[in-house]
């Protein structure tokens, strides 16, 4: 009963954070909301017992990811709210098409009582708690190259972010 | 009336849905940019949901590894962004077509 | 082996000679130089006339049968092979045809004397005497089509031989594409024939064709080689080629367009006489055909005033009394009358020939008469010649003519209306030949100032000569007294009619002798007074007599018929049709290609989002996709 | 939860790699950087990662295809393959990209670094049986390339095209990590084989989510090699990219990700067999008109090269339409494209200057008087691409054709080979401009643009990538045996 | 296996190529000579081997086969039999000839000769290849060197005619790529997944109906458009008049061939059911394109387009004598495509030579010039005269053969086509009028030269060729005949089609209108 509660409470306020991301004019506002959906998913993963990623969730993704955010934001001019206005021609009439059709999938799902989508075989008796125990034996075990292949991906990231955001004295001129 | 895994991943997809459109519709990089990460965001709890309906730890390893990959994909990204707005002082998306055709 | 056995063997050696000289001529003719050249090619072909006697002699002896000679395989496929046959038809054609070319060949030296290209006329005739040679020797449809066509090139090249004259070069032209439509007919005649033989051989087709081939495909067979006939021989309606051919120099005229060439039609429906045997239809059609281009050609060459024209239509009516002879079955005479025309009409040409020559290239008999004291020889030659044509015994062209217009009445019901034809036209011959002989030679002289009249060299005088004795005496040697040519003959052709019999021939001869006659004596009245008498007659009916002048405006019809709308198909297809509706269409293919490729270029516009959206686009597409396909 | 087995073998070119990178970065700053050097590391690291999947090769084709790390990645000849194209693409498109590596000075290292990552992050594209571990891989690879798009910085197309590439690409990748998420909501795991295993031993009643995660995976994937409709991006990417990477861009991408697509849908998703043989038909179909027709109107080199390159995309999809039929010649295709895309670059950058940004149609007018190596090379390589015999391009095109028919899509085929006319007609037009224009107009432009001369690395690259053009057109026979054991599964 | 006379055939002209390549690119003066020289050598390959060829043999002779790449069934399978046989020597005969005619070439002349021997290469590999696969590959890549010729070397809208011969070109054969692919599957299909491209093997082939149909279009349309046949001929025009003289010798000399090689060898001998069943279309369009082609021509104030229309009138006659289903006719068929090579190879010679001297093919421009050229204007009248089709000159041969063979199975397009005969007389003849006779009207004319020694030999030998031809065809007709019998034989064996026998025309009539 809890759950439910909470289901729909943090639901909404997903979609809500969701929206304003899209909606709000200005790019704060929109990082706002995004943090906010974030939050509010932590609590789901919290309610799923998913501890660990709860926590990295917060920590990482509302905390650090969001703060970087931000400061590009800043970098680049908070005032600088954009209009929405549309003046690609059939971009929006098909954009409202796609998003009935998918949006008549879900309801479709929703009304057609689709609730378990899993079908997979579940090869636990009981659902597994993700305390960082859990989640680290996992890694260092079977997950190992993943893990180990995410140093690549930091190593990208570094590169890519030194070669691309390092600037020598004199700014090139445009063309 | 239990909340099963089905509920969340539906909410997962209208996230996701959301996500979409508003790549759709923002012209400012960096918040289209967020839209990204908000579907990244109903990716892990599709994930977590399906990981607890079958009694599996799998899928929130997968969601490590997604935030992992979100998180590096932020600091390329914001890098491009930042070199883009440098050189041209905007970070319009619009502002950039003169490719195409 | 006698000679005579030694050259019906090699009987090739007759084709080979003149193409030896031709071939000689070609390559050294140059530096052999003028009048050494002529007599090169005057030998050969006589050489050929020689090897044609002594192979005749054991035909005329009735010692030797016909005899079929292989030289070599041709065109296996369709039985055609480079054979030649050696039998009585043969043998006369090759004697009149080499005999009468050797003649024609002498002549020449003396009128193309000083022609810078004298020896090159020297290589086209010997070359033609090859042609002619191999269409008369052939044993298949094959060879004689060779020969038919090559005759067609040689007089092709020899009438625009003075190529520079335009008129002559289409003159060339012209014949060579109206023959192309008669053997467009002779083509689709052999298809059939070599469809129902299988072969093109002679001695398959030939003896006995009635095997295999029906009385409807007999008449089919028949006709479509009368086709080819009428462009050859210059018959209604193909004759239109023959007066403009007159633009070739005066030998070829008297050798191509005379004596042998335009006779190849009559020659070859006398060769396949059996297959006209088989069919009365296609026979009356030739025959008809025959006596009312004899009739129509008089008509116009009553009314010419060019020295040469007038004769190229004699010329064409005589031709159609020839196949008026052959179409009523009676060969003897139509190859007889084909002989003896060779002589006197080749006579008359290269009289005409002689007097051009003396007059400086003057054509137009109203500038000429009195001629008869200036060119003695000429005159008297000519003289033969006429009565020859007019059908005066004891002169050639009365035997042969009267045997033939005897045989047509012969046969009764329709063929007496076509014997009445040739009558009428006998004495119309007789007018015309006169008018030209008058105005010619006798009256006052009507020459232009400066022109100085001259009889002609020797080496021209004398073949004159030799033609007149054979015009005077060729006949002889078949007349009702002694049918020496119908018995030679004999072996070639079966079923021939044998004419009336009796007094018949006499009374019909009588007639005939009769009408000449009076045509005779009413051109001689009308011209040897005064030139006045040439408008006074006129006057009588002149647009008729414009008409006949103008040849009946026949040429301008065919212009305005067939040339011009021909034409304007053609440019009609080639310029719109192939340019604008075939081409467009290909060049409209890719055009659209391109036009769709630009109709696309929008949908890349540049922008982020529309990019994400056709993404999203294809996602849904494809989700829906399977879900359609999966079944849900 | 079986035991983690480690096989240094498994992933010895991508540790290879990696120490290569690492290394090249560190000489990079603690010595004065000297492209020399970086050239010798490159190419060492480069060789020894060759010798290191030829271990692998060997092995597998010892004693078959070998799981390890928990069943996250295998060790089969397939993976091997991919590493050796992967390998050659990165030495050619490196050398083809030296004088822009040159020029960028202190950020030269970087590029090097970014080829090296971008190659292990495509081999691991291609050896894990892993959907997460595909993604990190997929990751790794795509953010090198956006990195390198604009790595020169030079011009705003450069910007451009990095900010575009880098959007759209992460939205593909989003698409793809769901569609990942979904499968394992059906399947119940995230690895290929398991996957495989699922379905061979139940009956799947609701396949739905799964139909749609395989859909989600296939867009993520037909999105890096530029499928349409999930190609707009490419060309503005591969126009406003440095001209001497791009070559680079276009072949390690299709080689990674065709490779995983492959992966994924035969072996993991054989069941559905239909569903998505009929949908890559479509895609096919899609790619190779509308890359063909917008080629034609393009009057950008690279553009058009790229629009080509979605009609290539096309083609192989269509061997793919096969199964594992098509394999063989997916593989042939996709290396001899790999070689010819790089060749044409090469030449491309040469002309417009290796980090140039705009190469009109017009620059190559009456290119044959002024540089015949150039000219004969790129009119060899339009050559190939349209297909002609004696050409790689022809028997690629050939094996592909062949399997599309094997796999029933007559249609598919027919509408394929009347495409590739109207590809022949743009292939032929740099053909007409370089040989049958005359030089006179627009000999400034060119000049302008840095040297027509094909010197040093370029030169080589050009005879290599012509020679194994030509070899492999008219001897096919080696390349494509080994394509043929490239298939384990 | 003995000599691979075969294989040194095609390999010779690429080795010469790579040859003239490597030659020292300062030493312009020698490309050329070096070329024709080289050029020589298949010439004397190919009459040998026209020598030692069994007569009187139906089968293909010198075969070679070695597997090219086994798993694809393809190998590299070679022979010749009496069609192939003409087509090699017409190719090796033609490409010196038109070497030697391109002495005006002045710019990238080793470029230029090198495309030519590859062309020639390409050529050779078509006519000998038994293998379908190496077939196509050769089909296809004779497309570049061409392209090239016409794009680089020819005059003023080359780059148009280029691109347009080039992808109707490419369309036909992308059709036919497809039917090859599908027939390769259909033999694995019924040989228990064996894959084979090989000719002999696919003659075994049995398949439904109109899958057969389907297959024949796919070749035909191929085989058409390179004939080129009614409607497609449209490209020819274009790429003859642009092309250089050396090109337009050999498009037309043999390129042209390969269409018509194609239909009678692989349509006629892979498809024989669904022959039978075209046999009215293609007759038709054969028909229509003898008496179109020709009816163009004679309108055509551009002499080398009124010679390439021509060409299009008298392929039709191939076409027909091919379809026509007779030994007579395909015997013509074949020994025709040989004359007309020789034939309108030499005409485009002599068009090329006029044009050298005087910088235009307008007919308008000249007039007369007989007088200053009469050698030229010889050689022109005997091969117009061979063209036209006069007896005892080659062109008869296979047109006379042509139409009596089709007249037995196809009585009303063969009297149609028989107008052809007319109509060539009367657009040869009267362009020789305007060009020739007369006097000069323009005063540019008045000084031109005649031929020099080098072109006269080159007309020479053609000239002698045809004349050889139309005298004693039986040299080429023994080695045809049994080949062309055998494709008879293999269909009547397989359908229930018989060559009518001569007979009454009454029966004959029956049939009359072909099948």
């Amino acid at each position: 009963m809890t759950e439910l509660v909470l289901f729909y409470l943090f639901g909404s306020l997903a979609i809500v954070g969701a929206l304003s991301v899209v909606l709000a004019k200005n790019p704060v506002r929109s990082a706002m909301g995004l943090i906010l959906t974030m939050l509010s998913l932590a609590v789901f993963y919290v309610v799923q017992s998913a501890y660990f990623v709860a926590a990295v969730q917060v920590i990482v993704y509302a905390g650090a990811v969001m703060t970087l955010f931000l400061f590009v934001i800043m970098l680049i001019g908070v005032d600088r709210s954009e209009d929405l206005k549309e003046h690609i021609p059939w971009q929006r009439p098909l954009m409202f098409v796609l998003g009935f059709v998918v949006l008549g999938g879900v309801v479709a799902v929703i009304v057609g009582n689709e609730w378990s989508w899993v079908t997979g075989i579940s090869n636990l008796a009981e659902a597994p708690v993700g305390s960082a125990e859990a989640i680290g034996e996992g890694l260092f075990t079977n997950w190992v190259l993943p893990f180990e292949a995410t140093s690549l991906l930091l190593i990208v990231a570094a590169v890519g972010a030194i070669a691309l955001a390092y600037f020598p004295a004199k700014r090139k001129e445009r063309e | 009336m239990t909340v099963t895994a089905g509920w969340y991943m539906t909410l997962a997809a209208v996230l996701f849905g959301i996500g979409a459109v508003g790549i759709l519709v923002r012209r400012n990089a960096v918040v289209m940019f967020m839209c990204i990460e908000l579907m990244l965001n109903a990716v892990n709890l599709t994930f977590i949901a399906a990981g607890q309906e079958l009694r599996d730890l799998t899928g929130q390893l997968a969601v490590f590894f997604v935030l992992v990959v979100a998180a590096a994909e932020v600091v390329v990204g914001l890098a491009i962004i930042v070199a883009v707005f440098r050189n041209s002082e905007t970070a319009s998306v619009d502002e950039f077509n003169e490719l195409k055709g | 082996m006698t000679m005579s056995e030694f050259f019906i063997r090699n009987i090739w050696l007759i084709i080979l000679l003149p193409a030896i000289g031709a071939v000689v001529l070609h390559f050294v003719g140059r530096r052999i130089g003028e009048p050494i050249a002529g007599w090169v090619a005057s030998s050969m072909i006589g050489l050929s006339f020689l090897i044609g006697l002594i192979a005749a002699i054991p035909l005329f002896q009735g010692t030797a049968e016909a005899h079929v000679v292989h030289v070599f395989d041709w065109i296996p496929a369709l039985g055609a092979s480079a054979e030649l046959l050696w039998d009585p038809l043969s043998a006369l054609m090759v004697l009149v045809v080499s005999g009468v070319g050797a003649l024609i060949h002498i002549y020449s030296i003396g009128y193309m004397h000083g022609d810078e290209r004298f020896t090159r006329f020297f290589v086209y005739l010997n070359l033609f005497a090859t042609s002619m040679l191999t269409l008369v020797l052939a044993n298949n449809f094959g060879v004689l089509f060779v020969g038919w066509e090559l005759v067609g090139l040689c007089s092709y090249l020899l009438i625009s031989f003075w190529y520079v004259r335009p008129s002559a070069a289409a003159a060339g032209k012209k014949a060579f594409i109206v023959n192309r439509i008669g053997d467009f007919g002779f083509l689709i005649g052999l298809m059939i024939i070599f469809s129902t033989f299988g072969t093109l051989s002679y001695t398959t087709v030939l003896n006995d064709p009635g095997k295999l081939l029906g009385a409807g495909a007999a008449t089919a067979v028949g006709l479509l080689l009368l086709v080819g006939a009428t462009g050859k021989s210059a018959q209604l309606p193909l004759y239109v080629w023959l007066p403009d051919a007159m633009e070739g120099p005066t030998p070829v005229s008297a050798l191509i367009h005379a004596a042998t060439m335009v006779t190849a039609g009559v020659f070859m429906i006398a060769r396949t006489s059996s297959i006209y045997a088989l069919s009365d239809t296609a026979s009356v059609v030739v025959a008809t055909i025959g006596a009312l281009t004899a009739f129509y050609a008089a008509t116009i060459a009553m009314a010419q005033t060019d020295i040469k024209r007038i004769l190229a239509y004699s010329t064409i009516s005589q031709l159609g009394y020839m196949f008026l002879g052959v179409g009523s079955a009676a060969y003897v005479a139509g190859v007889f009358h084909l002989m003896t025309h060779a002589f006197f009409k080749a006579l008359l040409f290269l009289g005409a020939g002689a007097v051009i020559h003396g007059m400086a290239d003057e054509q137009d008999i109203m500038k000429m008469g009195g001629l008869w004291s200036k060119m003695k020889t000429t005159g008297i030659t000519m003289a033969v010649a006429t009565l020859a044509i007019s059908g005066i015994p004891p002169f050639a062209g009365f035997w042969s003519k009267d045997e033939i217009l005897a045989s047509t009445f012969g046969r009764g019901g329709w063929w007496v209306v076509l014997w009445a034809i040739g009558l009428i036209t006998a004495g119309l011959t007789a007018f015309y030949m006169t008018r030209w002989f008058v105005l010619t030679f006798l009256g006052e002289p009507r020459w232009d100032d400066g022109v100085h009249p001259h009889e002609a060299p020797k080496v021209m005088t004398v073949p004159l000569m030799v033609l007149a004795a054979l015009a005077t005496v060729g006949g002889l040697i078949n007349t009702p007294f002694r049918a020496g040519l119908e018995h030679f003959l004999e072996p070639s052709f079966e079923h021939l009619t044998s004419g009336p019999s009796g007094a018949t021939v006499w009374l019909l001869a009588a007639i005939s002798v009769v009408v000449a006659l009076i045509g005779i004596v009413v051109a001689w009245r009308l011209y040897s007074r005064r030139d006045a008498a040439e408008e006074a007659w006129t006057a009588g009916l002149p647009s008729l007599w414009r008409r006949m002048g103008h040849a009946y405006y026949v040429d301008d019809v065919y212009g305005t018929l067939v040339v011009a709308p021909g034409k304007l198909l053609a440019a009609w297809s080639a310029f719109v049709l192939d340019k604008k509706v075939i081409d467009g269409a290909v060049i409209g293919v890719g055009t659209v290609v391109r036009r769709i490729g630009a109709a696309l270029r929008p949908l890349q516009n540049g922008f982020v989002r529309s990019y994400a959206l056709s993404i999203a686009a294809g996602v849904v597409g494809l989700v829906i996709w399977f879900l359609a396909t999966g079944g849900l | 939860m079986s035991s983690v087995n480690i096989s240094y073998l498994a992933i010895g070119p991508e540790i290879l790699l990696t120490l290569g990178a690492v290394i090249v970065l560190m000489v990079d700053v603690f010595r004065k950087p000297s492209p020399r050097v970086h050239a010798w590391l490159a190419a060492l690291t480069l060789v020894l990662a060759g010798v290191a999947v030829g271990f692998q090769w060997s092995s597998a084709t010892a004693d078959g295809p070998s799981l390890s790390f928990a069943g996250m990645i295998t060790t089969d000849t397939f993976g091997a393959y991919a590493g050796f194209v992967l390998l050659g693409v990165a030495a050619l498109g490196l050398a083809s990209a030296w004088r822009m590596i040159v020029e960028i000075g202190r950020r030269g290292a970087e590029g090097v670094v970014l080829v090296f990552m971008a190659a292990a992050g495509f081999m691991i594209m291609a050896t894990s049986v892993n959907l997460v571990l595909i993604f990190v891989g997929l990751e790794i690879a795509s953010m090198s390339l956006y990195v390198l798009a604009g790595i020169t910085r030079k011009t705003l197309q450069a910007d451009e095209a990095a900010l575009k590439y880098f959007l759209l690409g992460s939205f593909a990748s989003a698409v793809f990590i769901y569609g990942a998420a979904l499968t394992f909501a059906g399947s119940g795991s995230l690895s290929v084989y398991d996957i495989h295993q699922f379905f061979a031993s139940y009956v799947v009643l609701k396949q739905s989510v799964l139909l749609v995660g395989m859909a989600l995976l296939i867009v993520g994937v037909a999105f890096k090699v530029s499928a349409a409709p999930f190609h707009a991006w490419a060309p503005d990417a591969y126009q406003g990219s440095p001209a001497g990477i791009v070559g680079f861009m276009v072949a390690a991408a299709k080689v990674g990700a065709f490779a995983a697509l492959a992966r994924i849908l035969i072996y993991g998703f054989s069941t559905f067999s239909h569903e998505w043989t009929t949908g890559l038909s479509l895609l096919s179909a899609i790619s190779i008109v509308v890359g063909m027709l917008l080629a034609v109107v393009q009057t950008d080199i690279r553009r058009m090269l790229a629009y080509s390159s979605v009609a290539h995309a096309g083609f192989i999809l269509s061997a793919l339409t096969a199964g594992g039929a098509g394999i063989p010649a997916m593989w042939f295709y996709v290396a001899v494209y790999a070689v010819q895309v790089i060749g044409a670059f090469t030449v491309v950058s040469a002309v417009a200057g290796p980090s140039g940004g705009a190469s009109p149609l017009s620059d190559y007018t009456g290119l044959a008087e002024r540089s015949p190596l150039l000219a004969g090379s790129l009119a060899f390589f339009m050559v190939a691409m349209s297909g002609v015999p004696l050409t790689s391009g022809f028997v690629a095109k050939f094996a592909a054709f062949t399997s599309a028919w094997l796999g029933g899509f007559e249609w598919l085929v027919i509408l394929a080979v009347l495409a590739s006319v109207i590809g022949f007609f743009f292939y032929l037009r740099v053909i007409v401009l370089m040989y049958m224009h005359d030089p006179v107009a627009v000999e400034a432009p060119g000049a302008t643009r840095g040297g027509f001369e094909a010197v040093g690395a370029v030169r080589w690259v050009l005879i290599i990538t012509v020679a194994i053009t030509l070899v492999f057109g008219i001897l096919p026979g080696p390349l494509l045996d080994v394509a043929r054991q490239a298939f384990p599964f | 296996m003995d000599f691979p006379i075969l294989t040194v055939l095609i390999l010779l002209p690429f080795a010469a190529a790579v040859i003239v390549a490597l030659l020292p690119s300062r030493r312009k003066e020698l490309f050329l000579p070096v070329g024709i020289a080289l050029s020589l050598l298949p010439v004397a390959l190919a009459g040998y081997l026209f020598f030692v060829f069994k007569t009187g043999e139906a089968g293909f002779q010198f075969v070679e086969n070695v597997p090219w790449y086994s798993p694809w069934g393809i190998s590299w399978h070679l022979g010749v039999d009496g069609i192939s046989l003409l087509m090699i020597v017409l190719t090796a005969i033609l490409m010196p000839i038109s070497l030697a005619a391109s002495t005006s070439i002045s710019k990238r002349v080793k470029q230029f000769v090198v495309f030519n021997l590859l062309l020639e290469g390409g050529l050779m590999g078509v006519f000998l290849s038994l293998d379908m696969f190496m077939f196509f590959v050769f089909f296809e890549v004779i497309l570049i060197p061409m392209y090239f010729i016409i794009g680089v070397w020819g005059s003023e809208r080359r780059i148009y005619a280029a691109v347009k011969f080039f992808l109707f070109t490419a369309f036909g054969s992308a059709l036919m790529l497809a039917g090859i692919i599908a027939m390769a599957l259909m033999y694995a299909h019924q040989n228990g997944g064996m894959v084979s491209f090989d000719y002999l093997g696919w003659l075994t082939l049995q398949m439904p109906i109109h899958t057969e149909l389907w297959l024949f279009a796919a070749f035909a349309i191929a085989f058409a458009i390179k004939v080129p046949m009614f409607p497609f001929h449209t490209w020819l025009p274009d790429a003859h008049v642009e092309a250089p003289t050396a090109g337009s010798v050999m498009l037309a000399g043999v390129l042209l061939k390969m269409g018509t090689y194609g239909l009678l060898r692989f349509n006629l001998g892979l498809f024989p059911h669904a022959t039978l069943k075209f046999v009215p279309v293609m007759a038709v369009l054969a028909v229509i394109g003898i008496v179109y082609g020709a009816a163009v021509a004679i309108v055509q104030p551009n002499l080398k387009k009124l010679v390439a229309y021509s060409s299009v009138s008298h392929l039709g006659f191939i076409v027909l004598g091919i379809f026509a289903l007779t030994s007579q006719g395909l015997e013509g068929g074949v020994v025709q495509m040989f004359n007309h090579g020789i034939t309108t190879g030499a005409l485009f010679l002599l068009v090329g030579m006029i044009y050298e001297r005087r910088h235009t093919k307008e007919i308008s421009d000249f007039g007369g010039i007989q007088k200053v050229m009469p050698i030229f204007a010889g050689f022109f009248l005997f091969t117009a005269f061979a063209s036209i089709g006069l007896p005892s000159l080659n062109g008869f041969i296979g047109e006379f053969l042509i139409l009596m063979g089709s007249f037995l199975t196809l009585k009303w397009y063969a009297i149609v086509a028989a107008s052809g005969v007319i109509l060539a007389a009367v657009y040869l003849l009267w362009a020789y009028e305007r060009v020739f006779t007369g006097p000069i009207t323009k005063p540019e004319n008045e000084k031109l030269l005649d031929l020099d020694a080098r072109e006269k030999t080159m007309l020479g030998v053609l000239a002698a060729l045809m004349l050889l031809m139309g005298l004693y065809p039986k040299i080429a007709l023994d080695k045809i005949g049994p080949s062309t019998e055998a494709v008879l034989d293999r269909i009547q064996a397989t359908t229930s089609y018989q060559v009518p026998a001569p007979g009454r025309l009454a029966d004959v009539l029956g049939g009359i209108g072909g099948e």
